[in-house]
């Protein structure tokens, strides 16, 4: 079988675009990672998705997965099983480092755009699909400078329409009420849960149509966790998420979909409630129960 | 100095194991003598500082009882070695600045383009390839800069500028500058490196390019750092002795421009102890008094680097 | 690629001519980098180019076991070359030992106080001072107070003043690049100060010690200014007196106080002169330093790459 | 007023509101289905018993539905403390709701059966009686869960033994009748039936009871005398 | 063979180990109880029922010693997928079990207050032999339950129906004998009693195959019909 | 009232040395945290402990507790509550830094020493009482030197003693059939996880009697997590242990008694079925369950 090939640092050939497969393909029932149902329309697709680093570790084997839109979907586990490999296939982040490079699409709907082909610039991809990391990593600068960088980079030059935005998006993740009074002051001032939320906020004044979690809360006390995770169940009514955690009961918590990798491998996908009560792979269940796999 | 303090043992409440105690007792007197060395070690930077201070105030002094402070400051001739003794220091130190600026124009833009460069667009193996070089620029002697700078920059502007004197600022500054950028790039890129990698990666993670994450995002979070690096070479650029002695000339020359030559307070320095002076002549005191303004010039750079290079350190 | 929805193809668009726009900064930036860092490297190529072209025919066996002359022709930097090693022995003797002690207290001992403070502001000026002060302090303190003479003694001494500081800051870089939860796992076994600082810091900041004093060293080789300031000769025709001797004790520390010249000066000396013949071993001896130097600093850049591949923390 | 559950996470806060707000729902239903099983025995009117009998599968439903979501809510939030054994005391609750659904269904049963044969001549007083004491008791033990009221939920357990001993008045009567007139048998024991199932509510009634003393105190209080329950709770208040 | 539990945590697998081995001790308490309280009836044995009637006491404290553990077990562990479905099958069946429990002690009373009194000429065949059912039943419920075997646990339940008819059977032959005799109608009431006790016995039984099934498949079958069980579990096997 | 005062850096006046009490004031009941009765015995005490960060903040306030021999205490309580500043007075690490003060006492038993008086060398108190760190922190030796060391420091010569205490350390830290083929390999080659052990070992070689961890699981994923928290029950046959969390559950999971702190007070202890099902404090049952404080 003939499969696409993309490196991260050098383009090759041109992307296999999509079109030449027949719709039943489009959807397959893959033999080892039976793919649930998906109640809700689907927002992004991993399809037959390979990933190496550098060449030689092939940290994604043959990965496939629907994105529910405005739903919450978590990835776990174990540690080095490629869940963070995987988030940041998303946003082309590995497209910043030398030598990654990309196998397989994952196409973006409603336009059905496969975000990993060559010709679709990686900037374009983040400005569509915004990242929320694990430490909390506000720039040096003002509150409102930060929520609003989206903006500039954007080219927005109002400041009406921009002190619109940043207000709405600090409300969106529930910090308005805490740094109104405070927006010029410098963001390394405000506490850990706070910056995380800053972050949020910043992701969200561009409206993107994906946020992207990558253990977003492994660095705050459990109090700032629960806020968080009360903010991304949020958040859901407007903003597909994909969230990586370590943490299964968080993955429990916030999710509506979950999905268990192992060994690059995307081992079981399924709603959240029954991946947790009554998995159907031994290897998830195990995992799940905390036994040795 | 927890440790250097004696403990006297408790006699109210004896200690439940004595024989641990006279483990302790057998550990501490080696302590304490080491303890010693490395404090005296550490305090000969001190004793320096002040034989510095010491010694240049003390031969001074001997200069100041023989010329006033008002004319040392506002003369605008220093002819110690000539029959007609001036001693104004305003020459040396207008020769001193000049090249000192001759300098940072070259090397301040370049240093920081690329410093910026190699931390935010060099691919690894550039960066690898590149920073070696950029540190062996400053490894080299600066004599052989001198060299240069008298045989092959000064004949090289020739070229263009027929006027230019052999000994000139301009070209002495030049080869300064050249010979500054791996300090200034070198100091920057680590204040650019010391912003951390995820917080790029927010930035990128908006959908900004490399251009704008550089400038937007890093150069700002590296400010300070930025800064101390250009005051840390204008410091440098200011002591720096060989390279003007052998291609700006000694002869003290109270200008502005960069096309003649003049002396600098270091180069004069040289030129004095290279003649065989009398030790107590004042003439051999003048260099002393050349010397203790050019340390209060370096001084005061240094402090204000200092300042803003703890800044950046302690941002993150 | 088919787009399903009419405005968002539109958006797409829009943010496609934004990318392109805000891109052309990044090949601009790029280019002005390249040309920037060729500059610099340009020189170094230029500047050795042109030392070796004038040097060249200078550069044979000749030179290095000669005597400066009055001839050009049959001068050669035997005294200087010699005199160079004898300094930087001193230097090496003094300055490092006296640096790492001062670094290790500073970083592992030093109570938070004034004294510290007062050190570290010492120490952090001490970098700053131009060498030709280190040389008014040296002909002020070691030629004249202490009455050592214009001797290697001396000039040794005051390079090894000269790098005290670069040796303390490196060894504190490297000090301070051994994690604080390494010392607090050595103190939690029960170790002490000093043993906490003989087995694990010292021990794993070496290859940074190591590189700092090296970068120092090559720094002192090159140093001209403070020498001359001390008064080395620019000719001598001789070599100072032997470390070992025929006669009991079979060592003799003469040499210490004996005159000397060095590799800069030698170089400095015949720069002064009108002659085009004494140009080229002024380019000779320019070639010797600045290949000594490279040679120093390469071996420090490969000790730091090793180092840092070795242990990542 | 303060906010029943006060968790950081809104959405547990939902989710524990939500199971209280079920079980409040299972419990009314099952006092509706008490009420309306009397009636229909007294009043002999089979379309009310019927519609008990309908309701049983609503109650089962949210028994299943019900213990789903206390199994989701510890897979997914780790209850702790109060939480936790809000969840247990939860579980617990249901089963007996449940079963009090099944003898309110049985009591129906009967009543549909009986409701063409001829009727007492005490017209069901006696159960009738009995009948309005389980259901007061029911209510106020779903009363003490709404408002976690120990003290309330004390009194009802108590109402238990009372309910026990008109019981057995109940049953004494009901064995005379057949003696006098063996040809009746068959009906009294029906109503023996239905009499037993009151008895048997009370005693779901009381369980309920106990297990808010748990929720609230965090004591097992089964099997324990109501004496020594009063001693050990009330004795000594906390905090 | 595997190790029953495989959690890294030891500890973990020792409390799940220890609740188990705690039910099935229980199931063989009350196990015991329903044949002993069969035979005190039987020989009229009254020392064997009050025996019954003590253990009681010890099937209680199993049952609040199980709650709790499975409490800190919830508490501790957070118990997903099949330990959490353990614990909480665990929580139900020893509802489950200790009402069986009390069912027997119910014979057991009954067996003491009978053991005076003059024997029915079938010498309580009837009741021994639903009896002997029912306890078979239990007693293949905890062995389901041991092995976690729903194949098993299917047939148990299945038996429950069988339970019923000879439950109506016995009913109808004791209202014989009380429209027979009408003297005796005390005497066969406590027998309606005893016989009605084990009928509910299988019914408890039924409910713990029930939650073997849940706690295997982790699909609640509870009030769904024997074939669709059967239907929805063995059709699609899984893995 | 006048108390202890110690400051780490400079000694000052001679330490309250505890005798002056009378025996009723010694187990006092204090007001504000009732203390449970301990079923087991007590290996050590501290009471009526504060400490000072450099003279300004009061970072512990007042703590009375005490440690059951051979049995898991855990300390819980929100991020910057003085958990790991109270763990550290246990092994005087705030010793090292200057300015810290200690006022009260840590009395160890059997032998009833106050660890924290002046005249007790804090190397003696570390000699007995051990630490693990959050992340791993092995010396960059080999793993038999890691796990020797602290043998070492002790003056041990004999090569065959060292061998039988390392594998028994090793062994005690269940990392011994992994390592037991490359002991003279570099200890940054294992794994986080084994790293970890390889910390327990070392810690464990000098036959502590007491054993410090402050989370120790933070930095390892779940399955490590897992086989640390079954060691550390592991342990307690041998060892006293006292460990801070900042996961609920784990503490939940470990430990027989639990103690809450909050704002550098210990607001509740006891033993942890009881804290964790039935607290009887509000702020302890807030925490645990996750409501606004
Ligand atoms: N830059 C890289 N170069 C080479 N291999 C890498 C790189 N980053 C990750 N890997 C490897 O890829 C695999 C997947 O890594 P990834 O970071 O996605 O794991 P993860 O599931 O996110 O783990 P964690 O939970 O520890 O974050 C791992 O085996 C890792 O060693
Ligand atoms: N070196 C220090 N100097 C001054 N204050 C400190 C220092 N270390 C900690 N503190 C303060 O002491 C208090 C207790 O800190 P500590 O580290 O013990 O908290 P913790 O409970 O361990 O928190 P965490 O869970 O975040 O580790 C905090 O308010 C903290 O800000
Ligand atoms: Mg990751
Ligand atoms: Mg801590
Ligand atoms: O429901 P019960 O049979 O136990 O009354």
């Amino acid at each position: 079988m003939k499969r696409k090939t993309r490196t991260a640092a050098q383009p090759a050939a041109p992307a296999y675009n999509g079109d030449m497969r027949s719709p039943d393909e489009k959807t397959p029932v893959p033999a080892a990672a039976p793919q649930a149902a998906i109640a809700a329309p689907i927002k992004a697709q991993a399809q037959k998705l390979h990933f190496y680093y550098g060449g030689t570790v092939h940290a994604l084997k043959d990965i496939n997965l629907d994105l529910a839109e405005k739903q919450v979907t978590a990835l776990i586990g174990p540690s080095g099983c490629g869940k963070s490999t995987f988030l940041r296939c998303f946003n082309r982040m590995h497209d910043l480092y030398p030598g990654n490079r990309y196998e397989g699409e994952i196409r973006m709907h409603p336009d059905n755009v496969n975000i990993l082909a060559r010709q679709v610039d990686p900037i374009e991809v983040r400005m569509r699909i915004s990242m929320v990391f694990q430490k909390p990593n506000p720039f040096p600068k003002s509150i409102y400078e930060n929520v609003a960088y989206g903006l500039r980079v954007r080219g927005v030059r109002s400041r009406g329409l921009m002190d619109d935005k940043v207000e709405e998006a600090l409300r969106g993740a529930a910090l308005w009420d805490e740094v109104k009074d405070r927006l010029p002051d410098l963001a390394f001032n405000l506490s850990g849960g706070q910056q995380q939320r800053l972050c949020i906020a910043r992701a969200l004044a561009t409206d993107p149509e994906i946020l992207l979690f990558d253990e977003p809360t492994s660095a705050l006390d459990p109090i700032a966790t629960a806020s968080i995770e009360e903010l991304i169940t949020e958040l859901k009514l407007k903003v597909t998420i994909l969230i990586v955690t370590h943490n299964m009961q968080q993955a429990a918590r916030v999710s509506d979909y979950t999905a268990f990798m192992h060994l690059g491998e995307l081992v079981e996908f399924g709603d959240t409630n029954t991946i947790f009560t009554n998995p159907s792979n031994r290897r998830t269940e195990d995992y799940i129960t905390g036994r040795y796999g | 100095m927890g440790p250097l303090v004696t403990q006297p043992l408790d006699p109210v409440n004896p200690p439940a194991q004595p024989s641990r105690f006279a483990y302790q007792a057998r550990r501490h007197l080696p302590e304490r003598i080491i303890q010693w060395i490395l404090f005296l070690a550490a305090f000969s930077a001190v004793t320096v500082t002040i034989a510095i201070v010491v010694i240049l105030v003390y031969e001074s002094l001997g200069f100041f009882r023989h010329v006033s402070l008002w004319d040392f400051l506002t003369d605008t001739q220093w002819t110690p070695l000539f029959s007609d003794k001036h001693f104004g220091i305003l020459p040396l130190v207008a020769g001193t600045l000049v090249t000192t600026f001759v300098a940072l124009a070259v090397s301040v833009p370049l240093g920081t383009v690329i410093a910026i460069y190699l931390s935010e667009f060099a691919s690894h193996s550039v960066r690898e390839i590149v920073k070696p070089f950029l540190e062996l620029l400053s490894g080299v002697p600066t004599i052989v800069y001198g060299y240069f700078a008298l045989l092959f920059v000064t004949p090289l502007l020739q070229l263009f500028l027929p006027d230019l004197p052999g000994f000139n600022m301009l070209s002495a500054g030049l080869v300064m500058g050249i010979m500054i950028i791996p300090y200034v790039a070198s100091v920057s890129e680590d204040a650019m490196r010391a912003v951390p990698m995820h917080i790029r990666e927010g930035s990128y993670a908006m959908g900004a390019t490399r251009f704008q994450t550089a400038i937007r995002v890093v150069t700002p979070a590296a400010t300070s750092g930025l800064v101390a690096a250009y005051i840390l070479g204008i410091s440098r650029a200011v002591g720096e002795t060989m390279v003007v002695a052998v291609a700006a000339g000694t002869q003290p020359n109270l200008t502005w421009n960069p096309l003649e030559g003049a002396a600098t307070i270091s180069a004069y320095i040289v030129q004095v102890s290279l003649g065989d002076l009398p030790h107590g002549s004042l003439e051999y005191q003048t260099i002393f008094a050349a010397g203790l303004v050019l340390l209060l010039m370096t001084l005061a750079f240094n402090v204000v680097g200092h300042l803003l290079r703890k800044r950046f350190r302690e941002a993150y | 690629m088919s787009a399903a929805d009419p405005t968002a193809d539109t958006r797409l668009h829009g943010i496609r001519a934004l990318i392109a726009r805000h891109k052309r900064w990044d090949y601009i930036f790029s280019v002005i980098g390249l040309v920037a860092m060729m500059i610099g490297i340009v020189t170094l190529l230029a500047l050795f180019i042109d030392l070796v072209l004038d040097g060249y025919g200078k550069l044979n066996y000749d030179f290095f076991t000669s005597f400066p002359s009055r001839r050009a022709a049959g001068a050669g930097i035997l005294s200087a070359w010699v005199g160079t090693v004898l300094v930087m022995l001193v230097t090496a003797l003094a300055g490092v030992p006296l640096g790492v002690a001062a670094a290790i207290y500073l970083e592992e001992y030093a109570p938070r106080n004034w004294m510290t403070d007062l050190i570290e502001i010492n120490v952090t000026n001490l970098a700053g001072v131009p060498s030709i002060v280190y040389g008014l302090l040296a002909l002020g303190l070691f030629v004249y107070q202490l009455d050592l003479g214009q001797s290697i003694l001396a000039a040794g001494l005051t390079l090894a003043l000269l790098i005290l500081p670069v040796v303390i800051v490196a060894t504190r870089e490297a000090i301070r690049a051994v994690p604080g939860a390494i010392r607090e796992a050595a103190y939690a076994v029960g170790a002490t100060k000093w043993q906490t600082v003989a087995h694990h810091v010292l021990p794993y900041s070496t290859a940074g010690i190591l590189t700092g004093v090296i970068i120092g060293m090559a720094r002192a080789i090159g140093e001209t200014a403070p020498i001359i300031t001390i008064g080395a000769l620019t000719f001598i025709a001789f070599l100072p007196p032997s470390p070992v001797t025929t006669e009991p004790p079979f060592i003799s520390f003469d040499w210490l106080f004996a005159p000397f010249t060095v590799l800069p000066i030698q170089m400095f000396s015949w720069l002064s002169r009108p002659q085009a013949a004494f140009l080229e071993n002024a380019a000779a001896t320019g070639v010797v330093i600045i290949v000594m130097t490279l040679a120093m600093n390469a071996v420090a850049i490969v000790i730091r790459y090793r180092f840092r591949k070795r242990i990542k923390w | 007023m303060e906010p029943l559950y006060t968790h950081i996470s809104q959405q547990y806060n939902v989710e524990l509101e939500d199971i209280r707000s079920k079980v409040l729902q299972m419990g009314g239903l099952v006092e509706q289905q008490i009420e309306q099983a009397l009636n229909s025995l007294v009043h002999g009117d089979t379309s009310l018993g019927e519609a008990v009998i309908m309701d049983d599968t609503k109650v089962n439903k949210l028994e299943v539905m019900i213990d789903e979501e206390c199994s989701q809510v510890i897979a997914r939030r780790q209850p702790a403390a109060s939480d936790l054994r809000l969840i247990v005391a939860v579980i617990k609750t249901i089963t007996d709701l449940e079963r009090i659904g099944d003898e309110a269904e049985k009591i129906a049963r009967m009543a549909v059966r009986l409701a063409g044969e001829e009727r007492p001549k005490t017209n069901y007083a006696e159960i009738q009686g009995l009948g309005n004491q389980v259901r007061q008791m029911v209510h106020d033990a779903l009363d003490a869960f709404a408002r976690l009221d120990i003290q309330a939920a004390l009194n009802t357990a108590r109402e238990d033994y009372k309910i026990d001993q008109k019981y057995e008045g109940v049953m004494r009567q009901m064995i005379t009748f057949m003696m006098e007139d063996p040809r009746t048998i068959s009906r009294v024991l029906n109503m023996i039936w239905a009499a037993r199932a009151l008895e048997r509510i009370g005693d779901h009634a009381r369980n309920i009871c106990e297990y808010i003393i748990y929720l609230v105190k965090g004591k097992d209080v089964r099997h324990t005398s109501l004496e020594q329950i009063e001693k050990e709770i009330l004795g000594r208040e906390r905090r």
